[in-house]
């Protein structure tokens, strides 16, 4: 695509996709204040005592006793001002809290990304490029073998082997606290609690990578310019790289935009395992304490930050595949 | 069909896929024979290692033969898989094949109804659903209905979309056959290869996500499913490895019993990539 | 976790022989400064402020900060902590409390006896329920010197002193609180005390950090430089933690029951389980007696004599706890070891429902009954499918139905449910925390008051006297006259008087010397050996 | 000297098949200077051959015997790098589908340099490119070399082809069917491209085709294939206008013969009557930018009487189909009307519409898209039937019926399409349109997907049921040869509209708009008329 037409572009996504944020917004509202019990039920049945007005007032002041609708009109008019309300649970705006967990989603999902993404294309171009060897076979079982696992087993897994056993790496958590580091030191010590939750969630969508990869690469080598390219004398490797892998990663990178919502919902689970203090558990903590406002903010992050890496793959799919802006 | 099983059979690993897979039924529907009375019976001490006590899984915190929660397991395992596929299938067959087939803006409400659904992290609206509606069987299900029916959608209307300016349809058309004829006769017989090698996998998935939502403690309580043996295990794993081991490959393996049957329906029903996938061998 | 654990050994290093707590204690060791605690909290609680909030983690934490008047022995026997010394008057009315001078809040501003009027007569009476209903009683409240508090009551009230432990009035500054919102004040997240510990860092979701205050007014202490808190979600992981030294200790329900025996074994570790004397958490089944046949005292009678309570303590709980004998802990004041329930017997529990007119049906169940299990935790689902197997045996089909906290507190403050699990506090004295289930008058529709909707005037009347009753030895009397009418009529299932090991590392020293357990204030606790 | 001869090459095919080689035996040789036409229809060997040629046969397809030399070297005795080494400079090739041909996410000028620099050439890459740009006659050389494929017409694709396998000026092109998927103009201009190259440096051409038109136009030396085997070789002059093999006598009788029938004017009560119909295209645009407007149909009137077959011709693009879409409702135009037996058929509803269904049906151009492969053959036919009411015994056995008028045995009604080859499915397809016994048969480039014996067949069936049912005949090509075998009264297309209509003969004898004139002298071969052969 060329440059001049990307202001458009991004415009007409950036309307877009705050429509599809605005509508996310309010159907979660409903679908949460659906929900049967309310915060102040939670916290009287967690406080050991409780009478009528401990209820009453806990309800006034989470403005719970005003209609839905000016719930929602108070809320909607929040998060045009990016003020995502305040959790009245924990004493702290939401966006307090969600900015004191999302780093660390960021990090987990980023790695896992990462990893699975150029280990899982690399894996499947190797087994692309020696079709019906015994490497691609043992690729093609692995990837099988990550899809077909439990994501929370596979975490389990590894800290018995890598934690209990081996004593090699921590179990939970996202640095060790209590010791002051500095530097590098406190970076190798989150890179040390980063490998195992990284590698659980990584692995699986590795395995996605791999087979999709492994697939559009041999879909794209039978295609008439890898021929044209090999009659031209262009070396095998070359081949593989300028002209079947370029064009197989156009799948990929959109795949990679549809894999972002999930990789958000597998790091729940992943931080469950690993006490990993990320936007994730937060969201599954504030649902079974119903607390609407963090529940709602972390919706709206994990919306944004879907859309978001939505727009930035079809950014990149427009940079690498020219055809593009045919499509409009 | 002769055809469909000699191309079938080729893929070995679509075979084994499909023995695990007639196993793991066989298994469902004889698991009150080998496992008589209720797998919550409490039938020997907790914690029982494989092999002892007659217990050849081990037994649970509770004193439960692991390997009846198993047996009996399979049974939701796949009907919550079963299940929540056809749901699934149901609402995207439908809108992929109204938007695939009407087109307009028709097509444009539905796609864009879509990627709303899509926007939104599928697992965490599971969750969210499942908390909503109360733990049950049914919730379980609705909510993975929910949340899988989108790439039906898409994949269905992507057929219908091709499928509807082909000429055979467009023929159809000219002979002034009706439109539901059309679709029905037409059109989704020939989308079928796509739906059926997607729903295999959507099973695998569904057996999965219900595993997930069991393991965060969202399954159903009255129902004995791999999930739940997964989610109570997985606290006293190092305790007793056997009780989240065994039913964890138990998933592992119907799951990938599933794969490996979609893949060989996918060679058997798409020669052209099959011998793709093959290469020349 | 490698540095930490280093961290703490060179700490360590200087003492020369391993001891245990009582062997340090008896041989009055003297005790090391300095060196990092770390423990673990579970579940994160939203805010630290006690009175803002009440639940468990805040209350085993926040003692670190604040403080109370006194405090209690494990025998429940009130000892000073702000308050030095304090006088009853004959008739049970009038209440001295002469306070410690050189006292500081965090913030350098000195503590008065004005602090604690405020605390007692506007804090606590505003934020908290359980304050609210015994400060009622309370005639008039005031500072007659900067450093002695006056409090006369309406009545006499035998149990009043167990509301100035920390956890129940946990005193708190006037400055910051007065004349604002307590709930949104600036002071609930910058906590200020007059404890040991001041508060410093808290990453949501990863730790707390509390580190030494230089100016505690006891001279010497606290010996510890800092305390962490780890908030770990998994409970495998919160094992591991504890195992590896990560952690020196654990309380609550950090650690699943199922995981005590073989830390029992670890030679480094002490498995503690007392320390719950005050609240003496009590559980039971929780009957809604407007769903029938559940207002038949056949039928709840049956039912417990469905249960084998043994089973639940030895295999559920591994050992940890003891059956329930009736309504009052054996730990709480007041408890009649002669008024028992009736011992588990399946036969006659059948026969009994034979007798109340719920014959068998031809599939072998009488009737169902649905059941909601505590949404605490693992143990609490086991405990539900453990009762559900028992109740089949009687013919009783109970059907589960999931929900999360939210959905449970509600659900039982609106008295939507048929049967579910409870477990509640005693707070040392059946006045306290075992009334409130029983007594007619407190039929509300919010948790832990009768929401089983139980009436029996008799009761009512016998709680009602004991209340108001000065001399220990009648309401000790009254209050047995109670047990044995509820032992008979099984207004609630007992099942346990539960208990949380509290586990530490034997180089803890002086971690449990209170009856609350690790919600003590910590200023003596040390490491070392 | 010889450049290339193959000599008695045999390549397998994998066990199963339906013979045991893919080519066998083969020797031919192509000299310097000189063009080979490899000619023969499909499934006869001749890629197979340019591959192996060039090393890019695929695994499963290996050498079992035979020599390739080329330059006095064996090519099937290099190491893949040494043949490597030589693809590209010494040997080139251009392929049949521009459209895929070229990696579509790089600039055009790009893939060109690649060409050069793997070779060690690639120091001038730049300027080499826009020069050999210049050399195809592409417009703008400049700015075609920054441009990605899509931008270009599928002409200008295969011009860059050209190009990249030029760059190197190998002494050996070999060119698979490179004009097949072009319009003819643009085959024309292709054709003489490679002949005036070639002329230019003397390079060896092998040049692969189906078409004897295009043989006719550009072969110095003919070799005829048939089922992996050469039948007959020898100069073009020789083969083409006097054919020793039966094979390829058939081929050149089943060429049609231009020979455009002088029917007088038909004087046949209207059938059809199309006034302007207009059919406009919006591209899919975004929200705020303007959105692009084709203009598919505009000023194509056109009559058609009873009995009479008008041909609609025109090359990819003008509309054609679209127009005769228009007149079945499978596209609806904005504006005009479609007057049948005087009726307006436009503003119809889908139901009005149905009993008109009947009355017109049509034929469609691909063999293997127009047949539901999940439906057996008897239901394909019948169903059109049965859908209005014919009970479905009836229809069956009237399935029956047209399967013997459509020369294939009865055994058919059971099997299912993908067990036929091409020209018997378009039987089936015609047996289905005439199962309805409409009065109008449209047809769509019904031959232009069948080789050109089975082509033959197809027509010969068409006029003889035309004869026999007085079917009136809408009949849409893009081969003027066809056009003028098969119908009464030609219409012109060229972007959207008709430019020139009149008798078969009048239009091509005397083409009065300068599009017609071109579109005749872009026929190949169009000097050479085919000997008068008895075909088979």
């Amino acid at each position: 695509m060329e440059l001049s037409r990307l202001p458009g572009f991004l415009l007409r996504r950036g309307v877009k996709a705050a429509l599809v944020i605005l509508a996310i917004v309010v159907c979660n509202f409903f679908l949460i204040h659906a929900a049967p019990g309310d915060p102040a039920s939670v916290i009287a049945g967690q406080s050991g005592a409780a009478d009528e007005r401990f209820l009453a007032q806990l309800r006034q002041q989470f403005g719970l006793d005003q209609p839905l609708y000016v719930q929602l009109w108070i809320y909607l008019k929040g998060v045009l001002t990016l003020d995502l309300g305040f959790s009245h649970r924990q004493q702290l705006p939401v966006w307090t809290l969600i900015a004191q967990r999302l780093p660390a989603t960021l990090l987990l999902t980023g790695a896992a990304f990462v990893l699975a993404v150029t280990a899982g294309v690399t894996l499947g171009t190797l087994a692309a490029r020696r079709v019906g060897s015994w490497a691609d076979s043992i690729i093609t079982v692995i990837a099988l073998t990550f899809y077909a696992t439990p994501l929370f087993w596979v975490g389990l897994m590894l800290v018995l082997f890598f934690s209990v056993w081996l004593e090699w790496l921590p179990s939970f958590g996202m640095n060790s606290v209590g010791v002051e580091l500095y530097g590098i030191a406190a970076m190798l010590d989150v890179a040390q609690h980063l490998l195992l939750p990284a590698l659980t969630l990584g692995l699986f969508y590795l395995a996605v990578y791999a087979r999709l990869t492994r697939a559009t690469m041999l879909e794209v080598a039978d295609q008439d310019f890898v021929k044209t390219a090999r009659a031209k004398g262009v070396p095998e490797g070359q081949v593989v790289r300028r002209h079947v892998l370029r064009n197989a990663l156009l799948p990929v990178i959109t795949f990679a935009g549809i894999q972002a919502g999930q990789l958000v919902g597998g790091s729940i689970l992943v931080e469950t395992v690993f006490a990993w203090p990320g936007i994730g558990r937060l969201a599954f903590d504030a649902l079974l304490a119903r607390d609407y406002a963090v529940l709602l903010g972390v919706f709206f992050c994990t919306s944004v930050m879907v859309v978001g890496f939505n727009l930035m793959t079809d950014l990149l799919y427009a940079v690498v595949d020219p055809r593009v802006e045919v499509e409009g | 069909m002769k055809d469909f099983w000699r191309r079938f059979s080729r893929n070995r690993g679509a075979v084994v896929g499909l023995v695990i897979l007639l196993l793991v039924c066989l298994v469902a529907a004889l698991a009150d024979v080998i496992f008589p009375g209720s797998p919550w019976d409490m039938a020997t001490a907790p914690f029982m290692p494989p092999g002892e006590e007659g217990m050849l899984l081990g037994s649970d915190s509770l004193g439960r033969d692991v390997a009846a929660g198993i047996a009996h397991g399979s049974r939701i395992s796949l009907m919550v898989g079963a299940v929540s596929t056809v749901a699934a299938l149901a609402i995207g067959v439908s809108l992929g094949a109204l938007a695939g087939y009407l087109g307009g803006w028709v097509d444009d409400a539905v796609m864009r109804f879509t990627e709303f659904f899509q926007t939104i992290p599928s697992f965490v609206f599971a969750i969210l659903l499942v908390a909503i509606f109360t733990p049950t069987i049914g919730s379980v299900v609705f909510a993975i209905a929910v949340v899988s029916w989108p790439p039906v959608a898409r994949v269905v209307r992507a057929e219908f979309l091709s499928l509807r300016s082909r000429e055979f349809v467009q023929a159809a058309e000219v002979l002034g056959k009706s439109r539901l004829a059309i679709v029905v006769t037409d059109i989704l017989p020939n989308a079928l290869s796509p739906i059926v090698v997607l729903s295999s996998l959507m099973v695998a998935s569904a057996i999965l996500l219900e595993s997930a939502l069991s393991f965060l403690g969202l399954g159903d309580p009255n129902l004995m499913t791999w999930g739940f043996l997964i989610g109570s295990g997985r606290s006293v794993i190092r305790i007793a490895w056997w009780m989240s081991v065994f039913p964890g490959l138990a998933i592992f393996l119907t799951v990938l019993a599933l794969n490996l049957v979609g893949e060989g329906l996918s060679d058997a029903l798409n020669p052209r990539l099959a011998r793709k996938r093959g290469g020349a061998a | 976790m490698d540095v930490s654990r280093r961290g703490l050994m060179a700490a360590a290093g200087s003492a020369p022989v391993l001891m245990t707590v009582s062997e340090a204690l008896a041989q009055g060791v003297t005790p090391r400064r300095g060196g990092t605690l770390q423990m673990m909290l579970t579940p994160e609680p939203p805010v630290l402020q006690i009175g803002v909030n009440q639940q468990g983690p805040t209350l085993a934490a926040a003692p670190k900060i604040f403080q109370g008047l006194i405090t209690f022995s494990p025998t429940l026997e009130p000892q000073p902590q702000l308050a030095k010394s304090w006088t009853i008057s004959p008739d049970g009315k009038e209440y001295i409390f002469k306070l410690e001078e050189n006292v500081k809040w965090h913030d350098g501003r000195p503590f008065t006896a004005d602090d604690a009027v405020f605390s007692i007569t506007k804090f606590h009476v505003e934020l908290s329920p359980r304050a609210r209903a015994i400060f009622t009683l309370i005639e008039t409240c005031e500072a007659t010197d900067p450093h002695t508090l006056r409090i006369v009551l309406k009545q006499a009230f035998q149990p009043f002193l167990l509301m100035f432990d920390p956890t129940a009035c946990a005193i708190v500054a006037k400055h910051l609180f007065d004349g604002q919102d307590y709930r949104t004040a600036p002071a609930v997240q910058q906590l200020i005390g007059t404890g040991p510990f001041k508060f410093t860092e808290w990453q949501r979701g990863n730790f707390i950090r509390m580190d030494r205050n230089e100016n505690y007014w006891k001279p010497g202490q606290p010996y510890l430089d800092t305390i962490i808190y780890r908030i770990i979600p998994d409970s495998q992981s919160r094992r591991l933690a504890l195992e590896t030294g990560q952690v020196l200790l654990s309380q609550a329900s950090d650690i699943e029951p199922f995981d005590i025996p073989q830390l029992r074994s670890r030679p480094n570790l002490t498995v503690d389980t007392k320390g719950w004397e005050y609240f003496s958490p009590l559980s039971w089944i929780e009957l809604n007696h407007r769903v029938k046949p559940l207002d038949d005292a056949r039928v709840r009678r049956a039912m417990s004599m469905a249960i084998d309570r043994n089973f639940i303590i030895n295999r559920l709980w591994f050992g940890v706890g003891k059956p329930a004998t009736g309504p009052v802990a054996s730990t709480t004041r007041f408890y009649d070891a002669n008024a028992k329930i009736a011992a588990f017997n399946v036969r006659e529990a059948n026969a009994l429902l034979d007798a109340a007119g719920f014959p068998r049906k031809a599939d072998g169940t009488r009737f169902s009954l649905k059941h909601i299990p505590l949404p605490y935790g693992e143990i609490w689902t086991r405990l539900s499918e453990y009762l559900r197997q028992a109740m089949r045996q009687i013919g009783i089909t109970l059907e589960l139905e999931s929900t999360d906290a939210g959905s449970w507190a509600r659900r039982v403050g609106n008295w939507e449910y048929e049967t579910t699990i409870n477990f509640v506090y005693q707070f040392g004295d059946p006045t306290l925390g075992v009334a409130r289930t029983y007594v007619s008058s407190n039929i509300q529709r919010v948790t832990f008051t009768n929401t089983g909707g139980y009436s029996n005037p008799r009761v009512d009347a016998l709680f009602e006297e004991a209340r108001t009753t000065p001399a220990a030895a009648d309401r000790a009397r009254l209050f047995s006259d109670v047990q044995k009418i509820l032992v008979d009529e099984v207004p609630q299932i007992w099942l346990t008087e539960l208990s949380f090991p509290t586990i530490h590392d034997k180089k803890v020293h002086n971690v449990i010397t209170t009856g609350l357990g690790p919600s003590k204030s910590f200023d003596d606790v040390f490491i070392a050996g | 000297m010889t450049l290339l001869s193959v000599e008695n090459l045999t390549v397998a095919l994998p066990p199963g098949g339906d013979r045991p080689h893919a080519v066998e035996g083969i020797t031919l040789a192509v000299n310097p200077g000189e063009i080979l036409c490899v000619v023969g229809e499909s499934g006869s060997g001749k890629s197979i051959t340019a591959n192996a040629t060039m090393g890019l046969l695929p695994k499963g397809l290996p050498v079992t015997s035979g020599r390739i030399m080329f330059e006095g070297q064996n090519l099937l005795a290099l190491s893949p790098e040494a043949m490597r080494r030589l693809r590209g400079q010494r040997l080139a090739m251009i392929f049949q589908e521009p459209m895929t041909a070229l990696n579509p996410v790089m600039r055009v000028g790009e893939q060109i340099a690649e060409a050069m620099r793997v070779h060690g050439v690639g120091g001038n890459a730049a300027a080499r490119v826009i020069e050999l740009l210049a050399a195809v006659n592409l417009p703008d050389p400049a700015a075609t070399a920054r441009s990605y494929p899509f931008r270009l017409s599928g002409g200008q694709r295969q011009r860059v082809m050209i190009a990249m396998a030029l760059a190197l000026e190998p002494t050996l092109l070999i060119a698979d069917e490179p004009t097949t998927a072009l319009d003819v103009t643009t085959q024309m201009q292709i054709l003489r491209l490679i002949r005036e190259i070639q002329g230019r440096r003397g390079t060896g051409v092998m040049f692969i085709t189906h078409d004897f038109g295009v043989v006719a136009e550009i072969a110095d030396r003919v070799a005829v294939m048939q089922k992996g085997r050469i039948v007959e070789q020898g100069p073009a002059a020789e083969v083409l206008n006097n054919p020793q093999h039966p094979y390829t006598q058939g081929l050149i009788a089943a060429v049609p013969h231009g020979g455009a029938m002088m029917t007088p004017p038909s004087t046949a009560p209207l059938v059809l009557q199309a006034k302007g119909i207009e059919k406009t295209y919006r591209r899919p645009g975004g929200w705020f930018g303007p959105k692009p407007v084709v203009r598919a149909v505009h000023d194509a009137d056109f009559v058609l009487r009873k009995g009479e077959t008008l041909g609609l011709v025109g090359e990819s693009g003008s509309g054609k189909s679209t127009l005769a879409r228009c007149v079945v409702k499978l596209v609806q135009p904005e504006k005009g009307e479609i007057v049948f037996e005087g009726a307006d058929l436009r503003p119809l509803s889908r139901g009005a519409w149905k009993p008109y269904r009947k009355r017109i049906q049509m034929v469609f151009q691909d063999p293997f898209a127009s047949l539901n492969p999940r439906r057996k053959v008897g239901d394909i036919i019948a169903e059109g039937p049965i859908t209005h009411g014919t009970p479905r015994a009836e229809a069956l056995a009237r399935a029956r019926e047209l399967l013997s008028l459509v020369q294939l045995d009865a055994g058919a009604m059971e099997r299912f399409p993908h067990e036929f080859s091409g020209g018997q499915r378009q039987r089936i397809g015609i047996a289905r349109a005439l199962a309805m016994e409409p009065e109008l048969l449209i047809a769509d480039e019904p031959v232009s997907a069948l080789d050109v014996s089975v082509q033959a067949q197809v027509l010969a069936l068409l006029a003889d049921i035309r004869a026999r049912l007085g079917l009136t005949m809408l009949f849409i090509t893009h081969d003027l040869r066809v056009a003028a075998q098969v119908c009464d009264r030609i219409a012109v297309m060229r972007r959207g509209a008709i430019v020139e209509q009149g008798p078969t003969a009048e239009v091509f004898g005397n083409p009065q708009h300068e599009y017609t004139r071109q579109l005749l002298d872009s026929i190949p071969g169009r000097g050479w008329t085919p000997p008068v052969l008895a075909a088979e």
